[in-house]
C-alpha cells in the first residue's frame, strides 16, 4: 500500500503517523510538504495531528488553504482515500471535505487521556478490521475536538451511517461522562458520504505497540489495508 | 526614549548605576575594565551580565563544590545544558530552569515562556527535545491567588509544550503558604542527540559571520527598573508591559530549522538568546571562544519602531538564536530559514580583538572587552549561618488518630497528596509516541526513538524537609529522584538542579543555600550521580519573608532494555507484596503531621545514602531480572499512601498484614523513613527475592497479597479501592471548579 | 488605512467559550447576564487608501481565510 | 441591553496570532497588508437597563475576568 503524509508548519504527529504507516504497511510513506505542488500516486493520504500554523485564527484554517491541499482535494474527488487525525480532522472540515466543525472543548481545556470508542460500523474502509460495536481504547489529545454540525447535517450523518467512532463508557454507552470534549452525539470520527474520507480526533497512530499502552489503533490501519486488497 | 531623542553618551550618574542594580564596587570595576566611563548601552550590558541571574555572583563559590564528573558525563555545567553518554554514540541532554517571577505576574505567559526558554537551551546543543517536566510550587490553596495562578501556569505549560509537540511527561506540584506571594515554576527539558553532533556556544574564526535567526526583536521584558529614569525618558509613552509573550508556533519552526541547519556542517557555534537576550548570547559566545564580536544593530530584525541599542541589547523577546557560520555558507543557511518562514539576518562578524563592539546608525555605541566582562564578574562570599535542625518530636505528644481509615481518606484527598491528573491531562503526554510510562507513577519513561533504550526522568524536592534541615532535605531530594528512577528499573545517571531560595543577602537564607549544596554534594557523591547542569533563582520572597528553600532536582536514568520496565500497578491477583527497607515510624516533619496536625515540626527523615544505594541496587537488579511485576518507592505520606497508590493504579485490592513491632500503627503507616520500596512479585518468586535479600543484607518482608477490591490493612482499616480513588481524584477538580 | 473585522458565530451555533464566560460571571457573583457570545476582532493596517477597494479586498479575505462561512458571520468597518 | 466588549493586546505586546494571519494573507496573494492584530470581541446580553450601571458592571467584569490587565486593554460599548 502506498501512502503519503502531509506536513504543515507545526504539524507534530507527522512522524508518529509516518512510523505507524511504515510499521503496519511495510512501506515508507511519501513525505509531502504543505507547499508541494506534486502528489505521487498513492492509496492513502494522511493529514496528521499537531498545531498547524499554531492553530492560530481557527484550528486547521491556514493549513486548509496550503498549496498541497489542492492536490489532496483532487485525490479525494477522484475517490482516493484520505484520513485526517486530530488536527488533520480539523483541516478536512475547514476544506469542506467533511461536514461540521470542531469547536473548543466544552471544558475549554486541552484534554489528553485514553478514551473508549465504539466502532459504529465495521463495513467502512477504515473500520472493517474491527468487530461491529467493538469497544476500543485510543488516546485523545486536543483542545478543539468538540464536534458541531447543524441539526439537519447531523441527522444525515447518522442516517447515512457516517459516524465511524463514538466516545463511550466501559459499557459501550455514549454517556455524557464518556464524552471528553462535548461533541454532539459523542462523535469522535466521521466519514464523508462516499466513504473514502475519514476524520477523527483520537490518535490511533499512538496505540500500535503494547508498550505504548495498547494496540487498538492497529485495526484502523489494518482496515485500510484490507479494503485495498 | 525612542531613537530620536536617544543619547547614548548621557553622563552616567551614581543614581543611574544604582538603578541598574550595580554596587559601587561593581561600578568601579566596570570603569576599570572599560578604561573610561560607560555609555548608556554599556551600562545596560554590564548590569544584566552582572545581575545575579546571569553572573551567579552569590552562588558561584558554592556551586563549584558540586560533583560534576563521571565517565559518562560528556559536558557538565557551563554549557547551555548538560550532556551524558547513553551508548551507541547517543547522548541525553538536559537542564531545568526557573521562571518564577514572570509566572507570578502573568501565569500563562510566564510559564509558557519558561518552557520555551528551556527547550531552546536544549536544542541549541543539537538535541531534539523528547520530554518536558514541570516542578510547580503554589501558595496555600486557601490563598486568593492560588487558583488563578495554578490554572494559568498549567495552561501556559500545556499551551506551549503541546504546540511544539514535545510530550510533558511528569513533574511535581506542592502547595505551601511560603509561596503565597512567590510561586515557583521550574521547567525541565530532556533532549537526544548524536555524540558527534553536539554544538557548543564558543565562537571561533575571525571574519566568520554572526547570524540572527528566529523572531523579531521587540521591547519585551526590558526590565522596568532599569528603564525608569526620568532623566533619559522624555516622552511619556504608554507604560509598556514587560511581560514576554511566547509564540510556540515559531518555536516549533525554530526547532526544525535549527536541527536542519545543524545536520549540515555549516555551524561553528550556536546559542539561544535567553535571559538578557542578545547581550548574554553574544558575550558568552565571544568570551567563550576568546574572540570579539562586531555587531551592526541596524541589521537586527525589529518588531517595533525606533528601538534603541539599549533596548535591542536588553530585550528578552522570545524564540531567537544567534549562530556563527562558516564563511561562504550564508546563502545555504538562509534557504533553510526561508523555508521555515523565520527571520534570518547577518548582524556582524567575529573579530580578533576580544571586544563586543556595537554600532548603530554609523556610531559605535558600545565597545567592551568581553573576557573581563565575563570572567571578572563579581563573586561574593556572602555571610551565612547554619540552619540548626530541630529536635525530633516525641511520638507521645501526638494524638493517636482513632479512625485510621478516615485519616487515610483525608490524606489521600488532601491538597498535598491528591492526584495531579487534573494537571497532566492538560498536557500532551504521548506526542512522539515514545512515552512508555505516563505521569502517575514514580518516574516518567520515554523511549529513545527506534531503539530498545529508554530514559527515566523524575523531578523531586520536599521543601518542608529542606526548611527544617537544608542538608538532609537536599540529600533527600537527590535520593528521591534516584529512587524514582530506580523504581522503574532504570539506572540513575545524572541530575540537573534548580535552586530556588530567598534573599542571599540574609545570612539565614544563605545558610539554607550552603546547606542544600552540601546535601546535594554528599548525595551525588555517594550515589555516583553527578550534577551536569542547573540554575539558581534567588530573591524569591515577599515582604521580607523567603520561600521554603526549594532545591528542585531533576534526575535522568537509562534503561538499556525498555521491555524490562515496571510501573506501580500490581499485575495479578495472588501476587505477593514485599516491603523493602527499614520502617522506623519517622513522623517528624511528615506529610501526616502537616495534614492532620497542621504542624511541620521536627527534623526530616535522615537519609542514609549507602542504604539507599544498597536497597535501590537490589530492587533494580530484581526488576531487570524479571522478578518484579510492580514497584513503587515510598515517599510523601509513607507506606500506607504508597500502598494505596499501587492499589489505585491497578484498581485491585491488597490484603496487608503488618509487623510494626512497638511502633504505633499510624507512625508505622505514615512515617516517611527513606530508602524504602514496595514491590510485587508472583508468589513463586517471592521466596527467591526474600532469600536474596537476606544474602544482600537488605531488609525485606512479605507484607501482603494482591486480592479483592479493597485495601485491607489488618487491624487498621478496609477501604474499597473505588473509595480511595474517589478521595484521591476529586480534590483538584473540585478545588479548580470554584471560580476565584 | 485600517479595516476592522468582527467575526461572530452564527445564530444557533454552539459557543463553548461564551457559555463558559457566562458561567464564570455567574460564579463570580455577576447577576443578570442573560447571554454571552464570544467572537473575534481583527484589525488590519492596509496600504490601500480607497475605501471601496479595501472593502472588496477585506471581504475577499474574510471569505477565503478569516471566517469559516459554515458557522461564522463577519462585518467589516473601514476607518 | 447589550454590551459589546473589545479586548486587544496592549501596544508593543507580541501578537503571534496576528502575525500568523498577516503571513497567511500574504501567502494567499493579498498584498499591502502592513499589520494585523487579533483581539477578542464579546457580546453580553444583560437584564439591567441603566447604561451607567451596565458600564460600571461590565468594567468590573473586564477587570475580574474578561481581560488580562497585564497585557490587554478593553473598551466597552453599550447598545
Ligand atoms: N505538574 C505536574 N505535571 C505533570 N505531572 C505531574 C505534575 N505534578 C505531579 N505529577 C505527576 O504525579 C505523580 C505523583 O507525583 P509525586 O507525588 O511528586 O511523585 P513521587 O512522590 O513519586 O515523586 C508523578 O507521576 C508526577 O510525574
Ligand atoms: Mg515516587
Amino acid at each position: 500500500m502506498k501512502t503519503a503524509v502531509v506536513t504543515f508548519p507545526a504539524s507534530n504527529c507527522d512522524r508518529d503517523m509516518f512510523d505507524a504507516l511504515e510499521k503496519i504497511t511495510g512501506t515508507k510513506p511519501y513525505a509531502i510538504w504543505h507547499q508541494d505542488t506534486e502528489m505521487p500516486d498513492v492509496d492513502l493520504i494522511a493529514l496528521p495531528g499537531g498545531f498547524s500554523f499554531g492553530d492560530y485564527l481557527r484550528c486547521g484554517a491556514m493549513a486548509a488553504r496550503s498549496p498541497a491541499m489542492e492536490l489532496v482535494m483532487a485525490h479525494a474527488n477522484r475517490g482516493g482515500n484520505v484520513i485526517g487525525i486530530c488536527n488533520g480532522f480539523q483541516v478536512l472540515t475547514e476544506m469542506g471535505l467533511l461536514p461540521g466543525v470542531l469547536m473548543r472543548n466544552r471544558s475549554l481545556k486541552f484534554v489528553c487521556k485514553n478514551v473508549n470508542l465504539k466502532v459504529e460500523n465495521n463495513t467502512s474502509t477504515f473500520t472493517n478490521a474491527y468487530q461491529r460495536n467493538q469497544n476500543i481504547e485510543i488516546p485523545v489529545a486536543h483542545h478543539d475536538g468538540n464536534y458541531f454540525a447543524a441539526p439537519n447535517v447531523l441527522k444525515k450523518l447518522e442516517s447515512n451511517k457516517q459516524v465511524a467512532f463514538r466516545y463511550v463508557d466501559d459499557n459501550n454507552e455514549p454517556t455524557e461522562g464518556a464524552n471528553p470534549n462535548g461533541s454532539q452525539n459523542n462523535i469522535a470520527g466521521i466519514t464523508n458520504k462516499a466513504g473514502n474520507i475519514l476524520g477523527m480526533m483520537p490518535h490511533p497512530e499512538r496505540f500500535i505497540e503494547e508498550v505504548q499502552g495498547g494496540t487498538d489503533g492497529r485495526g484502523f490501519f489494518e482496515s485500510i489495508i484490507n479494503s485495498l486488497k | 526614549m525612542t531613537n530620536s531623542n536617544w543619547n547614548n553618551k548621557v553622563t552616567i550618574t551614581k543614581e543611574m548605576v544604582k538603578e541598574h542594580g550595580l554596587s559601587d564596587g561593581e561600578h568601579k570595576l566596570m570603569i576599570k575594565i572599560l578604561g573610561r566611563a560607560p555609555t548608556l548601552t554599556e551600562l545596560g550590558i554590564f548590569s544584566v551580565m552582572w545581575s545575579e541571574h546571569c553572573s551567579y555572583k552569590s552562588s558561584k563559590l558554592h556551586l563549584k563544590t558540586l560533583p560534576t564528573k563521571a565517565p559518562w558525563v560528556i559536558h557538565g555545567p557551563g554549557e547551555n545544558a548538560g550532556v551524558i553518554d547513553i551508548g551507541d554514540n547517543q547522548a541525553a541532554i538536559f537542564k531545568m530552569e526557573s521562571h518564577n517571577h514572570p509566572s507570578y505576574i502573568e501565569p500563562y505567559q510566564g510559564a509558557a515562556t519558561g518552557v520555551g526558554g528551556i527547550l531552546r537551551d536544549v536544542f541549541t546543543m543539537g538535541a531534539r527535545p523528547i520530554a518536558n517536566m514541570n516542578a510547580l510550587r503554589f501558595g496555600s490553596p486557601k490563598h486568593h491567588k492560588t487558583r488563578h495562578l495554578l490554572s494559568g501556569v498549567v495552561e501556559g505549560i500545556g499551551g506551549y509544550g503541546n504546540c511544539v509537540g514535545v510530550p510533558t511527561v511528569g513533574g511535581e506540584t506542592n502547595f505551601h503558604p511560603s509561596y503565597n506571594g512567590n510561586i515557583l515554576v521550574n521547567a525541565m527539558t530532556v533532549g537526544l542527540a548524536d555524540q558527534d553532533k553536539i554544538f557548543l556556544s564558543a565562537a571561533a574564526g575571525v571574519g566568520n559571520p554572526v547570524i540572527y535567526v528566529g523572531s523579531k526583536t521587540g521591547r519585551d521584558g526590558i526590565h522596568g527598573a532599569t528603564m525608569a529614569s526620568a532623566e533619559f525618558t522624555e516622552d511619556s509613552e504608554e507604560k509598556r508591559p514587560t511581560v514576554q509573550v511566547g509564540d510556540p508556533f515559531t518555536e516549533k519552526l525554530l526547532i526544525e530549522a535549527c536541527l536542519e541547519l545543524m545536520s549540515t556542517d555549516m555551524v561553528v557555534a550556536i546559542q539561544d538568546m535567553g535571559a538578557a537576550g542578545l547581550t548574554s548570547s553574544s558575550v558568552e559566545m565571544a568570551s567563550g571562544g576568546g574572540v570579539g564580536f562586531a555587531l551592526n544593530l541596524d541589521m537586527v530584525p525589529q518588531r517595533e519602531q525606533g528601538m534603541t541599542p539599549y533596548e535591542m541589547m536588553l530585550s528578552e523577546s522570545q524564540e531567537r538564536m544567534l549562530v556563527v557560520l562558516k564563511p561562504d555558507r550564508i546563502e545555504e543557511a538562509k534557504a533553510i530559514f526561508v523555508k521555515w518562514d523565520l527571520d534570518f539576518a547577518v548582524i556582524g562578524e567575529i573579530t580578533a580583538k576580544g571586544n563586543l563592539t556595537l554600532s548603530f546608525k554609523g556610531e559605535i555605541v558600545a565597545d567592551i572587552p568581553t573576557q573581563p566582562l565575563a570572567d571578572n564578574s563579581p563573586e561574593y562570599d556572602r555571610p551565612w549561618v547554619k540552619t540548626e535542625p530541630p529536635e525530633t518530636i516525641d511520638l507521645k505528644n501526638i494524638t493517636v488518630p482513632d479512625n485510621l481509615g478516615e485519616t487515610m481518606l483525608t490524606m489521600l484527598g488532601s491538597a498535598a497528596l491528591s492526584s495531579r491528573a487534573w494537571i497532566w491531562q492538560q498536557y500532551d503526554n504521548q506526542v512522539m509516541a515514545d512515552t512508555i510510562q505516563m505521569p502517575g507513577g514514580d518516574a516518567a519513561v520515554v523511549r529513545v526513538h527506534n531503539t530498545e533504550k529508554a530514559l527515566a526522568i523524575s523531578t523531586d524536592c520536599t521543601p518542608r524537609y529542606c526548611f527544617a534541615d537544608p542538608v538532609e532535605g537536599a540529600k533527600q531530594a537527590v535520593a528521591e529522584t534516584w529512587r524514582n528512577i530506580t523504581a522503574v528499573g532504570a539506572t540513575p545517571m545524572a541530575i540537573t538542579d534548580c535552586l530556588n531560595f530567598g534573599n542571599p543577602e540574609r545570612p539565614d537564607i544563605m545558610g539554607q543555600f550552603v546547606g542544600a549544596i552540601q546535601g546535594i554534594k554528599e548525595a551525588c557523591t555517594v550515589l555516583n550521580y553527578p550534577v551536569i547542569s542547573g540554575n539558581v533563582s534567588l530573591y524569591n520572597e515577599t515582604n521580607g519573608i523567603g520561600i521554603h528553600p526549594t532545591p528542585a532536582i531533576g534526575g535522568v536514568g537509562l534503561l538499556k532494555d525498555s521491555s524490562k520496565m515496571v510501573n506501580i500497578a500490581p499485575k495479578r491477583e495472588g501476587d505477593v507484596i514485599i516491603l523493602i527497607g527499614q520502617s522506623k515510624g519517622h513522623i517528624s516533619c511528615s506529610q501526616y503531621l502537616s495534614i492532620i496536625e497542621e504542624s511541620e515540626e521536627g527534623p526530616p527523615p535522615p537519609v542514609n545514602l549507602n542504604l539507599e544505594k544498597k536497597n535501590g541496587n537490589f530492587v533494580r537488579r530484581h526488576i531487570l531480572a524479571g522478578n518484579i511485576t510492580a514497584c513503587h518507592d515510598i515517599s510523601d505520606g509513607g507506606l500506607f499512601i504508597a500502598l494505596a497508590e499501587m492499589a489505585m493504579a491497578s484498581k485491585k485490592g491488597i490484603d496487608v498484614v503488618l509487623n510494626e513491632g512497638d511502633i504505633p500503627l499510624f507512625a508505622y503507616g505514615f512515617g516517611e523513613d527513606q530508602a524504602r520500596y514496595i514491590i510485587s512479585t508472583s508468589s513463586s518468586l517471592a521466596d527467591i527475592i526474600l532469600d536474596a535479600a537476606v544474602k544482600s543484607r537488605v531488609k525485606a518482608e512479605k507484607i501482603g497479597i494482591v486480592r479483592g477490591d479493597s485495601l485491607d490493612i489488618k487491624d487498621c482499616f478496609t477501604l474499597k479501592v473505588t473509595d480511595l480513588l474517589d478521595a484521591h481524584m476529586s480534590w483538584m477538580p473540585n478545588y479548580m471548579s470554584i471560580e476565584a | 488605512m485600517k479595516a476592522r473585522v468582527h467575526i461572530t458565530l452564527k445564530n444557533g451555533v454552539l459557543d463553548p467559550q461564551g457559555k463558559a464566560i457566562q458561567h464564570a460571571l455567574g460564579a463570580l457573583g455577576f447577576s443578570g447576564v442573560e447571554d454571552v457570545r464570544q467572537g473575534k476582532y481583527i484589525e488590519l493596517d492596509l496600504l490601500e487608501s480607497d475605501p471601496t477597494a479595501i472593502r472588496e479586498n477585506v471581504e475577499e479575505m474574510c471569505k477565503k481565510l478569516l471566517s469559516n462561512m459554515v458557522i461564522e458571520n463577519y462585518t467589516i468597518d473601514i476607518e
